[in-house]
C-alpha cells in the first residue's frame, strides 16, 4: 500500500503541477485572447488540485460529521483547505468573467483577437 | 472606545449593497453615499488612532473565535497610521472626482463611485487583516475593482491596460495561493501572529521559496521592477483621480502586505538585502525610464514606481530610523502624488494623447492649478520648504547612519534625474507659450477643494514635520515591535 | 487498487484534456475540453473526501465557465488565428 | 524564440513547484499544532454543524465569504460597467443553437426541479455537502436552461438586484447584530440546536440562505449582461 501511495503522492502533484505549467505556456504564448484566458482558467485548476491534495489524509473520510460518523474526527481530512478552494473557485470565475467581459470589448474595439495585433498588449 | 475596526469593511459593504436599491429611487444617492461612507472611514479611523495612542493596540476577534481560529483585525499604529492616510486619500479622491460623469448616463457612475468604494475598503481591509487568506481575499477586491475602474473609459485604449493588469494579477494570485498553502502545509496555521510564532519550526528551504512566491504575487500590486508592466499603461488609460488612487492607496496597501511578511512573518535577515536590491533596482528603472516619457500621466506613473522602489530601499534599511523614513515616504507620495495627478490632469484635460506639450503656458490660464502642480513638483524632488525634502533627509541619515554610501550616491544622482523631468514640467507650465486654441477646462469648486487641502497639506507638513514625527515614530516603533504584535494577537488582551 | 487506477485514468485523462484545450485551434472545442478537464477534476476532487468543492467545480467549472467562454466565442471570432470578416473586408477595400 | 523563453522559466518553476510538494508529501498529516482540530472540534461541539467545511466558510472564516460575495458583486457590477454601451438599447440575444421542441419543453420540465435542487443543496449546506454557493450556481444553471432554450425568455434586471441586494444586506446585518449584541462581527447569536437536524448551527443556515440568493442573483445577472451583448 505504501508503494501506490508513493505513485499517487507523485500523480497528483505531478498533474496539479502539470496543469498549472500549461496553462501558463497557454496564457503566456498564444496568440488569442480567449486562449490566454483559458490559459488563466486551467491554471487556477492546477491551483486548486494542489491546495486539496495538501489537505488530503490517506484512508480519511469527508469532514462531515454525518450520523454514524461522528466519531471519526482523526481520520478526517483537513477542511480548511477545501474552505480555501471554495473560496478560490468563486473569486476564479469572477475573475475569469471579468476577463471575457474585456475580451468581449477589446474585440469591439479592434475586431480581433490577436494580441500581436492589438498595439499595447505586446511586450 | 468609540467604533471598532471591523465596521471598516462592513460599513462600505452594507453600503454597497444598499446603493442599488437606493439608487433606484434617487440617483444621486449613488455618488453621495460612497462619499459619506469614505468620510466616515476617515473619522473612525482618527477615533481609533485617539484609542490607540493612549490603550495600545486595538485587537479585533470576528465571528467570537479567537485567533489562531477566526479571523482577526489589528489596529496598531502602524496600521492606524495607513488607514488614515488611506482613508483620507479615498475621501479626497471622492470629492475631486464628485462631478465627475455628472452628465452622462447614471450607470457608468454608480459604478465608478461604487468600485471607487471599495477599492479603499479593500485596501483598509489588506492592511487591518491579521490572516494571510483574508489578506488574499482582499486582493482580490482591490484587483477586480482596480479592473473595473481601469477599463472605465469605453472610447479609449483603456480595455487593454485592463487586459493587461488582469493578466499579471490572475498569475499573481496563483502565485499567492501556492505561497499561503506552502505556509499552511507546513505551520497548520493562516494567522500572521501564528505563523510569525512558528516560523522557526519551518524548513529553511521552504521558508525561502514560499517568500519568493508571496513576493512575486505582491509584487505586482506594490509595482516590484519586473512585475510593474501593466502600472504606467494603467496610470495612463484610467481616468486621472484613479491614478491617483493607485499611487496612493492601492501600492500602499500591496507595499504593507510586503513589509508584514517580511518583518513579522519571516524571520531572517537575507529578506532585507532583498528588499534593497529590489528597490534600487525599481527605483534606478523607473526613474531614467520616466526622464524619457512624453505623456504626462505615464512619467507620473513611473515616477510613482520610482518613488515605491525608494521606499522598498527605505524599509530595506531595517532600523528604525529607517522604517521612520519609509513611513514618512509613503506619507509624503500618497499626498504629493495624488496632487499631482489631479492638478495635471487638468492641466492636459481635453487633450487626446496628453502629452507633456500640452501643459505649454497653462500657467496663465488655470494659475491655481499650475501653483499647486508646481508645489506638488517642488515637493517630490525634494526642495527645502516643502514636505518632501524631509522624508529624503529621513532616508539620507538612515543610509549614513548604516554606512550605505552607494546607496546614498545613487539616490541623489537619481534624486537629480528626477529634478530634471519634473522642473521640465515646470518650465514648460510657466515659460512656454500656449500653441492649441481648446480652452483648458476650468476646475470645478470640488476638485479646487480638494487640490488645495492636499496642497496645504504639503505646505504645512514642510513647515512644521513635527506634526506629523510622532505618529511616525510610534508606527515604526510598533512595526519593529514583532514579539509585541505577535503577544496581542495571540494573548488578547481586549 | 482498482482506486488507484481510476485516479490515475482521472489525472491523466484530465491533462489530455488540458493539453488539448491549449493545443486545439478551435476555440469552441477548447472550451469544451477545458470544461470536460473541470468534469474529470471535480470526480478526483470527490476521489480526495472534498464533496463540498466537487459539487461547487462541477457547477461553476463545468457549466458557468463554459457557457461563459462560448457566449464569449460566440460574440467574437471560432478560430484561433481568424480574422474578422468585417476587417478582411476593409483591408481588401 | 519567446516560446523558449517560457519553457526554460517554466521548467524552473514546475521543477521547483514538483520539488516543494513531493517534499510536503501526500496523504499524511503534515503539522502538529495546527488548526486543523481546533476546527474539526469547535465544529462538532460548539457549533453543532456537521458539515465542518460549511462551519468554515460560514462562521470561523466568515470574514473571507463576505469578501468573496464582495467579488462576486465586484464582478457583476465591473462587468456591466465594462460592457456599458452609451444607447441603453438591449440587444437581441445571441442564441447559441435552436432549440428543438424536445429540448423546450424538457427545459420547461427540468427549470423547476433544477431551481428546487439548489434550493436543497443551500438550505441543507450545513447538513450534507453543498451550500449557498453550489445552490446559488445551481439555480443560476436552471435560469441559463431557460435564457438558452427561449428566445424571449427574460429576468427581470429590477428583480435581481433587488434580490442580490436585500440578500447582501441580509449578510451584513446578521453580522452587525453579532457585532452589537455579542461584541463580534458575525458572532452566532442563535441557540445552535442539535447535530445533524435541519436547525442547527444558529445563523450558519440563514447565512448561507442568504448567500444562495445572492450567488444566484448575481450569477445569473453576471450571464445575463453576457448574453445581451450582441452588436
Amino acid at each position: 500500500m505504501e508503494k501506490y501511495l508513493n505513485i499517487l503522492n507523485i500523480a497528483i502533484y505531478g498533474s496539479a503541477v502539470l496543469l498549472m505549467l500549461i496553462g501558463l505556456y497557454g496564457a503566456l504564448t498564444k496568440k488569442s485572447l480567449i486562449k490566454i484566458v483559458l490559459g488563466l482558467s486551467i491554471l487556477d485548476s492546477g491551483v486548486h488540485l494542489l491546495m486539496i491534495a495538501i489537505g488530503y489524509l490517506k484512508d480519511g473520510t469527508a469532514p462531515i460529521f454525518s450520523p454514524g460518523n461522528e466519531d471519526k474526527m482523526n481520520i478526517m481530512v483537513d477542511p480548511i483547505p477545501q474552505a480555501l478552494v471554495l473560496t478560490a473557485i468563486v473569486i476564479g470565475f469572477g475573475v475569469t468573467a471579468v476577463a471575457l467581459s474585456l475580451v468581449i470589448r477589446l474585440y469591439r474595439h479592434h475586431n480581433t483577437l490577436r494580441i500581436d495585433e492589438i498595439k499595447k498588449l505586446k511586450w | 472606545m468609540v467604533g471598532s475596526p471591523v465596521l471598516f469593511v462592513a460599513i462600505p459593504l452594507l453600503a454597497a449593497f444598499i446603493i442599488p436599491l437606493t439608487g433606484m429611487m434617487w440617483k444621486n444617492s449613488v455618488r453621495v453615499i460612497p462619499g459619506l461612507v469614505l468620510a466616515f472611514m476617515f473619522f473612525l479611523s482618527i477615533s481609533l488612532m485617539g484609542y490607540v495612542n493612549e490603550h495600545g493596540t486595538i485587537v479585533e476577534v470576528l465571528a467570537g473565535w479567537k485567533p489562531p481560529i477566526g479571523i482577526n483585525l489589528v489596529f496598531s499604529p502602524f496600521t492606524g497610521f495607513l488607514t488614515t492616510l488611506m482613508t483620507f486619500l479615498g475621501f479626497i479622491v471622492w470629492l475631486y472626482s464628485y462631478k465627475f460623469k455628472r452628465n452622462v448616463d447614471f450607470e457608468p457612475s454608480m459604478k465608478y463611485f461604487m468600485l471607487l468604494m471599495l477599492l479603499v475598503t479593500g485596501s483598509v481591509g489588506i492592511v487591518l487583516t491579521g490572516d494571510i487568506f483574508n489578506m488574499f481575499v482582499f486582493i482580490e477586491i482591490v484587483s477586480i475593482s482596480g479592473y473595473g475602474l481601469t477599463s472605465f473609459y469605453t472610447r479609449r485604449d483603456s480595455a487593454e491596460a485592463a487586459f493587461k493588469f488582469l493578466f499579471m494579477g490572475a498569475i499573481a494570485s496563483t502565485f499567492l495561493l501556492i505561497a499561503i498553502m506552502i505556509i499552511y502545509s507546513q505551520l497548520g496555521t493562516l494567522n500572521i501572529a501564528d505563523i510569525a510564532e512558528k516560523m522557526p519550526m519551518m524548513d529553511h528551504k521552504l521558508k525561502v521559496l514560499s517568500l519568493v512566491f508571496f513576493i512575486l504575487a505582491i509584487g505586482v500590486e506594490a509595482e516590484i521592477f519586473p512585475l510593474n508592466g501593466w502600472a504606467p499603461d494603467v496610470y495612463t488609460e484610467a481616468p486621472g483621480p484613479i491614478g491617483a488612487a493607485f499611487a496612493g492607496i492601492v501600492v500602499k496597501a500591496a507595499i504593507y502586505a510586503s513589509v508584514r511578511l517580511v518583518y513579522t512573518m519571516y524571520d531572517f535577515s537575507g529578506a532585507f538585502d532583498l528588499f534593497i536590491i529590489i528597490g534600487l533596482i525599481t527605483f534606478i528603472m523607473a526613474e531614467t525610464t520616466a526622464l524619457r516619457q512624453d505623456r504626462l500621466k505615464r512619467m507620473l506613473a513611473y515616477s510613482s514606481i520610482g518613488q515605491m522602489g525608494l521606499v522598498m530601499i527605505a524599509f530595506g534599511i531595517g532600523t528604525k530610523e529607517g522604517v521612520y523614513a519609509a513611513l514618512f515616504l509613503m506619507f509624503n507620495h500618497a499626498i504629493i502624488k495624488s496632487l499631482l495627478f489631479f492638478s495635471g490632469s487638468y492641466l492636459v484635460f481635453n487633450k487626446k494623447n496628453k502629452y507633456i506639450k500640452h501643459v505649454n503656458g497653462m500657467g496663465k490660464y488655470l494659475p491655481i492649478t499650475s501653483v499647486l502642480f508646481t508645489i506638488g513638483a517642488f515637493a517630490i524632488i525634494g526642495l527645502p520648504p516643502f514636505a518632501g525634502f524631509w522624508s529624503k533627509l529621513a532616508i539620507l541619515t538612515a543610509a549614513a547612519d548604516n554606512k550605505m554610501v552607494v546607496l546614498i550616491a545613487v539616490i541623489l544622482i537619481i534624486s537629480i534625474l528626477e529634478a530634471v523631468y519634473y522642473l521640465r514640467v515646470v518650465n514648460r507650465i510657466y515659460f512656454y507659450d500656449k500653441k492649441e486654441k481648446t480652452e483648458p477646462k476650468k476646475p470645478s469648486l470640488n476638485a479646487l477643494v480638494a487640490m488645495i487641502s492636499l496642497g496645504v497639506i504639503v505646505l504645512v507638513i514642510g513647515f512644521y514635520p513635527d506634526l506629523i514625527s510622532g505618529i511616525l515614530d510610534r508606527a515604526a516603533a510598533d512595526l519593529l515591535d514583532k514579539g509585541n504584535y505577535i503577544k496581542d494577537v495571540l494573548t488578547l488582551n481586549k | 487498487m482498482i482506486y488507484i487506477i481510476l485516479t490515475l485514468t482521472l489525472l491523466l485523462l484530465m491533462i489530455a484534456s488540458a493539453v488539448y484545450a491549449i493545443w486545439q485551434k478551435d476555440l469552441l472545442y477548447a472550451v469544451i475540453a477545458s470544461g470536460i478537464l473541470s468534469l474529470f477534476l471535480s470526480i478526483v476532487f470527490l476521489i480526495l473526501q472534498a464533496p463540498d468543492v466537487a459539487l461547487t467545480e462541477a457547477a461553476i467549472g463545468v457549466a458557468l465557465t463554459t457557457i461563459i467562454f462560448i457566449i464569449a466565442i460566440r460574440n467574437t471570432v471560432r478560430f484561433e488565428d481568424e480574422h474578422d470578416k468585417k476587417k478582411v473586408k476593409t483591408t481588401t477595400k | 524564440m519567446k516560446k523558449v523563453i517560457v519553457l526554460i522559466s517554466l521548467g524552473i518553476l514546475g521543477f521547483y513547484l514538483i520539488d516543494i510538494f513531493l517534499g510536503i508529501g501526500f496523504g499524511v498529516q503534515h503539522f502538529t499544532a495546527g488548526v486543523k482540530d481546533l476546527y474539526l472540534s469547535n465544529s462538532k461541539d460548539t457549533l453543532k454543524v456537521s458539515n465542518v467545511v460549511t462551519a468554515i466558510v460560514v462562521n470561523f472564516r466568515g470574514f473571507d465569504t463576505l469578501g468573496e460575495v464582495t467579488v462576486l458583486f465586484l464582478a457583476s457590477t465591473a462587468l456591466g460597467g465594462i460592457l456599458y454601451k452609451k444607447r441603453h438599447h438591449v440587444g437581441e440575444r445571441s442564441v447559441l443553437f435552436p432549440a428543438s421542441r424536445v429540448v423546450m419543453s424538457g427545459a420547461k420540465l427540468l427549470f423547476p426541479s433544477i431551481v428546487l435542487l439548489g434550493a436543497y443543496v443551500f438550505i441543507h449546506g450545513h447538513l450534507s455537502p453543498g451550500g449557498g454557493f453550489q445552490g446559488g450556481t445551481i439555480i443560476a444553471t436552471g435560469f441559463l436552461l431557460m435564457l438558452l432554450t427561449y428566445r424571449n425568455y427574460s429576468v427581470s434586471h429590477n428583480r435581481l438586484v433587488y434580490f442580490e441586494s436585500l440578500a447582501g444586506i441580509l449578510f451584513v446585518s446578521i453580522g452587525l447584530v453579532g457585532y452589537f449584541s455579542k461584541g463580534s462581527f458575525l458572532e452566532n447569536v442563535l441557540p445552535v440546536g442539535n447535530m445533524n437536524e435541519l436547525f442547527s448551527g444558529g445563523v450558519i443556515g440563514i447565512i448561507y440562505i442568504a448567500v444562495g440568493f445572492k450567488v444566484a442573483a448575481e450569477l445569473t445577472g453576471i450571464i445575463y449582461t453576457v448574453l445581451h451583448e450582441k452588436d
